[in-house]
């Protein structure tokens, strides 16, 4: 079976194990993952808090490419793009008047693409047939964290429910692990100010760390590239907050469900990671 | 839409944020939820709830505080606000709005200066290239903002663990990548 | 239509329905309704293009009611006027049977009202460009040409109730024009007499009317009369955003919302 | 020549207007005479029909008024009016009916000065507009006597 | 022929001073068919009045034309003296020359002229007049009460004790409704069951009150006087004429870990089980949702243990069908369950508890005997936080209104709180405080100062569970919307007063309209509170908004005169001043096409269906037909009406039409 693939600028760089995992993962279950062609970067944060036009204009793009591709569903693992390609195609639907945007640009896009993130996709293509294929169950106590931009706003991406949601939870469990319940599933990370304000990433990402370790989490399980880099890069940071030094790994559910399947470690990216993954 | 304006009786920015956003101030009761979620709320000089107020007031001393503020800059989107609103207003919405207007009328807060630095580097970066060139955004970053040192150690260990690309990405379609761009910024100005 | 044909036949061999209203062709180019009793009269059946005639205006009638029960061949306007027919407790499932024409010129038959309903449903009433234009035409101009436009165009209407007779909805057995105690409208065909005649159609069918052009198309003079109905179908959408005929929930004139506008009210 | 005195008729509903009017009458509070006012037990029952048989038999101008929403005597006879009104008076217009000679308004027991404003302010406009000649022209016919029933 | 009578009041001076009231008369006296027009200095006094009575008897005038002042002010006087002459007082119509004509105009033609038109419009109107009866109506002078609650109870007593027959019914085993779960009451923090069960025990022991608990109200058919109701008795599975209320059968049920209604979940009961210890009636019922016999088809103990053999396994519901003369619907409310609210973890967190799962706690009657300990381990909580509109008040996720009770039962909680955890710290998130009421403010303001209550004013975003505390993460918006968080022992959620469930499905089977919340709507809502739009249905406490005691009870009482009011006369007299539907002889019957628009049009839902038959029972027509008793007379239907064949007696169709002739034709 063949779907659309939107990689998203970070999983050709700082995240490229995440494509790596979602690629291994896609492959195990004979999952074609076709890459958009000549597709460009969503815009991310930095468009939307800039330039409305801009922040429609860029996916805009990317739909119609996908369109003309005769992609139907795309999988967007970054949970940031996905958030930008369903809250464009929101609004595209709801006010026409944003068609000129499209048009504008000399760019058609009729409305038939739909967007998984990557959860959804697990779950619609995965989980029904996972608990066969787990060959070294992760048997741990992992903390999953769903971030911002894959739950909210619910209005339009109305994926699982805003606040303690559970699709992840279920999926690790079906993995092997048992998902623990802690307070920070939902929390902010510090996401778009990564750089330009480490101070205050150190902050929340610490909290969310900081919660984790203490109801006793051996992994976190991501599903954003920004939340990942936050709660793995920014370890000084995180650990001068509070102010102990803390080595839970996090991983990308796909690199969990990877290991679970007893996927090659390497083929997963687990090496790329600043905190060392020990699971 | 700007007939609901003139219905509404909200005038000034509020009345332009009711235009834009659809976000109407005054159905905000000042209960406060927002800020009692809001992630960065301490790290604000308003906190959203006031900014709500603020905006109510039609004062056009405290909409030129809004516009001026920290507060537009440093959240994050993170819906948090909308998503326990009860009264569901899209405050990230309007966020988005308040920003892009604070930045045409160069009102930017100078606090947030390595903020918005980061998102010109960041939207100049995919301009040209079409995708994020990393490297790339980070040296234009540090020469906006001249913080050269801070993160300096990330970049070698983040090149040691290839997650960083020396050459950029480029997509093919440039040209009309830079169409796009034009475009949305003529729209921006007026 | 050979299927309609084949199913008329069976319908009433069977005796399932005691007459099926359909078409057939008429003198000329045209078509007129057909009561099939007897099977053999079925294969006088035809459905084309100019079958535009509304049927649902026999259902009421007294004399076809008197036969039994009926099936009636039903273009989407005609299932509309059915509809809005049966929230008028006028028809129901034990004496009609609906064999529906869709707009893709295909029978489909309907196992009862709520079915059809649920058909009629899928599409919205739509006024035609033609008529759009000349509603607009009239909007732009003053009062007082309008005034002229509606004298002059029903000055020549001499009551001969063509308008009323092919109007689906016009089945009560006593219209206001036949009140005499008293008499609301002034029995001769003058100026004045057919505007309050056509007014108080407007108004009657206001909210019920599904703009099947009938009354226009039964016209000897060709009035556009219509365009009133489709005026009040137009304002009922802006006003009270709009209707479509259901067997159940109120009347759109016989309710009312709270908030209805009333910015002409001092 | 004198000048042009309009002949206004008032439908108004027992319960607020016609009460309100009482109470101009009370505060005495002067107004022009030209209105005559018809009572109804309420908004609700005022037909239509009735407001065109004034144009015919000459009218120059109407006021239809009632309880405020929410205050009408049987709860929503007026809201029922409103909706009607809503739609009579786009088909006038669309008719070209002279709908600024149809004032509608909502007059309670309580605003004995209103309704003085109200006849006022309709007198004048009417005197404004003139005598309402078109339609007249039209409602002149022979077998008038057959209106009377 | 009309022989009419035209009578010109000077009103001493107030007509005759700008009107010249003989031209009046003397016009009119031209009209055809006015056989006799006169004018007198104050037609409303006694020579006045026989003037009018005279010229009836001695002219035999078929109708009566009074131009004098508004027939709001004389209508009846001049009504009265036309019946008492021996003409139908509907003959009689009054031309308004005061208010609407000598007092605002000045003095000139025009306002005699004006006089003069004012005049004929009803001298042609009364040619048309008919002469009507007033509508009687025999009325069952027995009430039904719905729901046990203290409103129900109240307004059961307060008709009682006016020496007529109630009926109560309530269906839960016991009446006292939420009244009955409360510790203390606001303002004075006297105990709720104190007070409240004396009236209990009064209601059961009334001599003009039967009870039954158990029962619903099945259907309702009629109007005001005149209706019958279908009451089904759930089956109690006991005899309770044979039942002591010995209490043996639920001691001994083996069934005994089953959530216990009536403390909020917070204690549990057995399958077969009284309520409260001082339910009325205090005898049990099984719960068969629940009985080890219903489901398993063994056990029975309870049937061995009763001393007096009153269990009945088999004991099936019943129908019993009353007729009663009017009904007071104090169904009550119930409050919105907040597990809506993920963020604030009800449901998932034992601590997180609903306001009246703590008047549970703080009831001496309740499962920890008064003492405030908390579900999870029983401790008593150091910290504990009240959240005010915890679902009111948010268009979002609960509802828009506010809950009206909150604000003071909160500040009664805090209290509570206080004295009886010494040294414990209680926070109130509020928005505002509402308090308007005798003695409210005074006593929130004693929470806040003598018992130190802490008021924060800002919403709560979310709660979460740490090292067995509740984190709650809160805000001050007084303080530049600061953020606060406090690690609570135990929250307090302050949740929404809600229309009871099934409320949508009573009303509609009463005919009567209910808000957009499903609370059923009182038919005015300033001046007729405690009336719904149907005659004969009142309404009493909760189940028309959210209501305190005080109110509730206010209410009962207001409901209760009205049908004491209702029942002072053996019959009801009604102005006929009632819409009808025209009949015809066959084959027409009737020019009604049966379109029954009408129906919907109609406040009072008078319009019904009437079902014309021929000789062999077969329905050849189905026409609209008015409930007399119901219809109040609007019109509304008739401006409805396509074919003109509903009319509305006093207004008809020739009367108005008419009306609006003579105005614009002069003679």
């Amino acid at each position: 079976m063949t779907l659309g693939f939107y990689p998203g600028c970070s999983l050709k760089g700082s995240s490229r194990e995440y494509a790596e995992s979602v690629l291994a993962v896609a492959k195990a279950f004979d999952i074609n993952l076709e890459e958009i062609n000549d597709w460009n970067c969503c815009g991310a944060t930095a468009a939307h808090n800039m330039n409305k036009e801009l922040s429609l204009a860029l996916p805009a793009r990317i739909l119609s490419l996908a369109e003309k591709q005769g992609l139907t569903e795309i999988v967007v693992p970054c949970a940031a793009c996905y958030s930008r390609l369903t809250v464009t195609i929101h609004e595209l639907s709801k006010d026409p008047a944003l068609k000129a945007i499209t048009e504008a640009n000399g760019l058609e896009y009729t409305g038939s693409v739909t967007v998984l993130n990557i959860v959804q996709m697990l779950d619609k293509y995965i989980t029904p047939n996972l608990e066969g294929r787990v060959v070294k169950p992760f048997d741990h106590k992992v903390a999953c964290y769903y971030g911002c931009l894959l739950v909210r706003p619910h209005e339009i991406l109305k994926f699982d429910r805003e606040e303690d949601p559970q699709t992840l939870d279920v999926l690790m469990l079906k993995a092997g692990a048992t998902p623990i319940d802690w307070a920070f599933k939902t929390e902010c990370c510090g996401a778009g100010l990564s750089v330009s304000r480490t101070s205050s990433v150190g902050r929340l990402s610490g909290k969310i760390i900081g919660d984790a370790k203490d109801r006793g989490a051996e992994a976190v399980i991501v599903a954003c590239p920004m939340c990942h880099s936050n709660l793995d890069m920014r370890r000084n940071e995180i650990d001068s907050y509070l102010g102990e030094k803390v080595d839970i790994p996090v991983l990308y559910i796909t690199q969990a469900i990877g290991l679970a399947l007893g996927l090659d470690r390497k083929a997963l990216g687990l090496q790329r990671h600043f905190v060392k993954v020990t699971v | 839409m700007s007939s609901d304006t003139h219905q509404s009786g909200i005038s000034g920015l509020g009345g332009e944020v009711l235009e834009h956003t659809e976000v109407k101030v005054t159905h905000c009761y000042q209960c406060g939820k927002c800020s009692a979620g809001c992630p960065l709320s301490e790290e604000m000089d308003y906190p959203p709830s006031v900014i709500m107020r603020m905006l109510q007031t039609g004062d056009p001393v405290l909409e030129e505080k809004v516009l001026r503020s920290f507060t537009i800059w440093v959240c994050l989107t993170c819906e948090m606000c909308f998503a326990r609103c009860p009264m569901s207003i899209d405050i990230p919405k309007m966020m988005d709005f308040l920003r892009e207007k604070s930045l045409n009328e160069k009102k930017a807060n100078p606090k947030a200066k390595e903020i918005v630095a980061f998102h010109k580097s960041f939207l100049d970066s995919i301009k040209y290239t079409g995708r994020l060139y990393e490297i790339g955004l980070f040296v234009d970053y540090k020469t906006r903002t001249l913080k050269i040192f801070d993160d300096l150690a990330l970049a070698p260990k983040m090149m040691k663990r290839g997650k960083l690309n020396i050459i950029p990405e480029l997509i093919k379609d440039r040209s009309g990548m830079a169409s796009i761009f034009r475009k949305s910024n003529k729209k921006n100005k007026n | 239509m050979v299927d309609l044909i084949k199913r008329a036949k069976e319908l009433i061999e069977s005796a399932a329905v005691k007459v099926v209203i359909g078409y057939e062709q008429g003198t000329g180019n045209k078509t007129r309704a057909i009561f099939v009793e007897k099977a053999e009269d079925a294969d006088k059946l035809i459905f084309d293009s100019r079958c535009i005639q509304n049927l649902a205006a026999y259902i009421t009638k007294k004399e076809v009611k008197e036969k039994g029960k009926m099936a009636v061949a039903a273009t989407l306007p005609v299932m509309r006027s059915i509809i809005q027919l049966a929230s008028e407790f006028q028809v129901n499932d034990d004496n009609l049977l609906v064999l529906g024409i869709t707009p893709e010129s295909k029978l489909i038959e309907f196992a009862n009202l709520v079915e059809v309903e649920t058909f009629v449903h899928q599409y919205q009433i739509e006024i035609d460009e033609r008529n759009k234009e000349m509603l607009a035409k009239l909007e732009k101009m003053t009062s007082a040409e309008r005034w002229k436009f509606w004298i002059d165009e029903l000055s020549p209407c001499f009551k001969c109730y063509a308008c009323r007779a092919a109007c689906p909805m016009c089945y009560c057995h006593r219209c206001t024009v036949d009140f005499n105690q008293p008499q609301w409208i002034p029995v001769p065909s003058h100026e004045l007499g057919n505007l309050e005649w056509h007014l108080m159609r407007a108004i009657h069918l206001t909210g019920r009317c599904i703009d099947c052009d009938a009354c226009y198309n039964a016209c000897p003079l060709s009035i556009p009369i219509n365009l009133l109905t489709k005026k009040m179908l137009m304002d009922a959408k802006e006003h009270f955003g709009g209707y479509q005929p259901a067997l159940k929930g109120d009347h759109l004139m016989s309710t009312f919302k709270a908030d209805d506008k009333e910015n002409f009210i001092q | 020549m004198a000048e042009f005195e309009p002949k206004i008729v008032a439908f108004v509903c027992n319960w607020c207007t016609y009460a309100g009017a009482d109470l101009t009458g009370t505060s005495r509070i002067k107004y022009a005479s030209n209105v005559r006012i018809i009572r109804f037990p309420c908004t609700g029952r005022i037909d239509y029909m009735l407001l065109l048989k004034a144009f015919d038999e000459g009218a120059d101008g109407i006021i239809v008024s009632g309880c405020h929403p929410n205050d009408c005597h049987y709860t929503s006879g007026n809201f029922h009016a409103r909706r009607r009104w809503i739609m009579f008076r786009s088909l006038c217009d669309f008719t070209g009916i002279d709908t600024e000679r149809i004032k509608f308004s909502w007059v309670s027991a309580a605003e004995g000065a209103k309704w003085a404003d109200i006849v006022n302010a309709t007198v004048a406009s009417i005197r404004e507009l003139g005598p309402y000649t078109e339609y007249k022209k039209v409602a002149k016919y022979p077998e008038k006597e057959v209106s009377h029933g | 022929m009309s022989k009419i009578g035209v009578f010109v009041c000077h009103c001493g001076e107030n007509i005759s001073a700008t009107v010249d009231c003989a031209k009046v008369a003397e016009t009119a006296g031209n009209y055809d068919g006015v056989a006799f027009s006169v004018d007198y200095k104050y037609m409303c006094s006694d020579p006045g009045q026989n003037l009018i009575k005279s010229a009836i008897k001695e002219k035999g005038l078929t109708g009566v034309v009074v131009a004098s002042c508004s027939p709001r002010m004389h209508e009846p006087t001049f009504r009265k003296a036309c019946a008492e002459a021996g003409l139908n007082p509907f003959m009689c119509e009054m031309a308004n020359l005061r208010e609407h004509c000598s007092w605002v105009h000045e003095k000139c033609e025009a306002t005699t002229e004006k006089a003069i038109d004012l005049v004929r419009i009803l001298v042609e109107k009364v040619k048309y007049n008919h002469s009507l009866n007033e509508i009687k109506v025999p009325v069952t002078k027995t009430a039904l009460v719905i729901g046990g609650g203290i409103a129900g109870i109240q307004a059961s007593l307060d008709i009682a004790n006016t020496g007529h027959k109630v009926i109560l019914i309530e269906r839960d085993p016991s009446i006292g409704g939420h009244m009955s779960q409360l510790s203390e009451t606001f303002p004075t923090l006297d105990c709720s069951q104190c007070i409240l069960t004396p009236r209990m025990v009064e209601v059961a022991q009334h001599p003009n009150i039967t009870l039954y608990t158990y029962a619903e109200l099945e259907s309702l058919e009629g109007f005001i006087g005149n209706f019958k109701a279908k009451i089904r008795r759930k089956s109690k599975s006991i005899d309770e004429k044979l039942c002591t209320g010995c209490g043996q059968c639920t001691t001994k049920c083996p069934v005994k870990k089953i959530p216990s209604e009536f403390n909020e979940g917070l204690g549990k009961r057995t399958a077969i089980y009284v309520p409260f210890p001082q339910a009325v009636p205090n005898k049990p019922v099984i719960d068969r949702k629940n009985c080890t016999y219903y489901i398993k088809g063994k056990c029975k103990v309870c049937e061995i243990v009763c001393p007096t053999g009153a269990i009945r396994f088999d004991q099936e519901d019943q129908i019993m069908e009353v007729e009663i003369g009017a009904i007071v619907i104090a169904t009550g409310f119930t409050i919105k369950q907040p597990d809506f609210f993920p963020e604030y973890g009800y449901g998932k967190y034992p601590d997180v508890i609903t306001g009246l799962q703590f008047e549970r706690l703080a009831s001496a009657s309740g499962p920890t005997l008064g003492e405030i300990r908390r579900p999870s381990d029983g401790k008593i909580p150091e910290k504990i936080v009240f959240l005010a509109c915890a679902g009111s008040r948010d268009p979002a996720k609960g509802i828009p209104y506010c809950s009206k009770i909150c604000c003071m039962y909160i500040a009664k909680h805090a209290m509570l709180y206080q004295h009886k955890v010494h040294g414990g710290k209680s926070y109130v998130f509020y928005m505002d405080i509402r308090a308007g009421g005798k003695q409210y403010e005074e006593f929130v303001r004693r929470a806040i100062e003598d018992d130190g209550v802490n008021y924060v004013r800002g919403r709560v975003s979310r709660i979460y569970e740490k090292n067995g505390k509740l984190i709650v993460n809160g805000v001050d918006t007084l303080l530049n919307a600061m953020p606060v968080e406090i690690e609570a022992d135990m929250v307090v959620l302050a949740t929404a007063g809600i229309a009871n469930d099934g409320a949508e499905e009573l009303a509609q089977k009463m005919h009567i309209s209910y808000d957009p919340y499903k609370f059923f709507a009182e038919a005015h809502p300033k001046l007729k509170p405690v009336e719904t739009n149907t005659a004969g249905i009142f309404l009493a406490g909760a189940c028309q908004a959210p209501r305190d005691i005080p109110e509730s009870v206010a209410m009962a009482s207001g409901a209760a005169v009205k049908v004491a009011g209702l029942f002072s006369q053996d019959e009801l007299t009604r102005e006929p001043i009632i819409a009808v539907v025209n009949r015809q002889a066959p084959p027409v019957y009737s020019s009604c096409v049966g379109c029954f628009l009408c129906v919907s049009a109609c406040p009072y839902q008078a319009i019904g269906k009437e079902e014309i038959k021929n000789r062999n029972g077969e329905v050849i027509k189905s026409i609209a037909k008015v409930n007399p008793g119901l219809c109040q007379g609007c019109g509304t239907c008739v401006a409805f009406c396509r074919t003109k064949s509903i009319d509305i007696q006093g207004y008809t169709h020739e009367e108005m039409y008419t009306e609006v002739m003579a105005l614009l034709n002069e003679y």
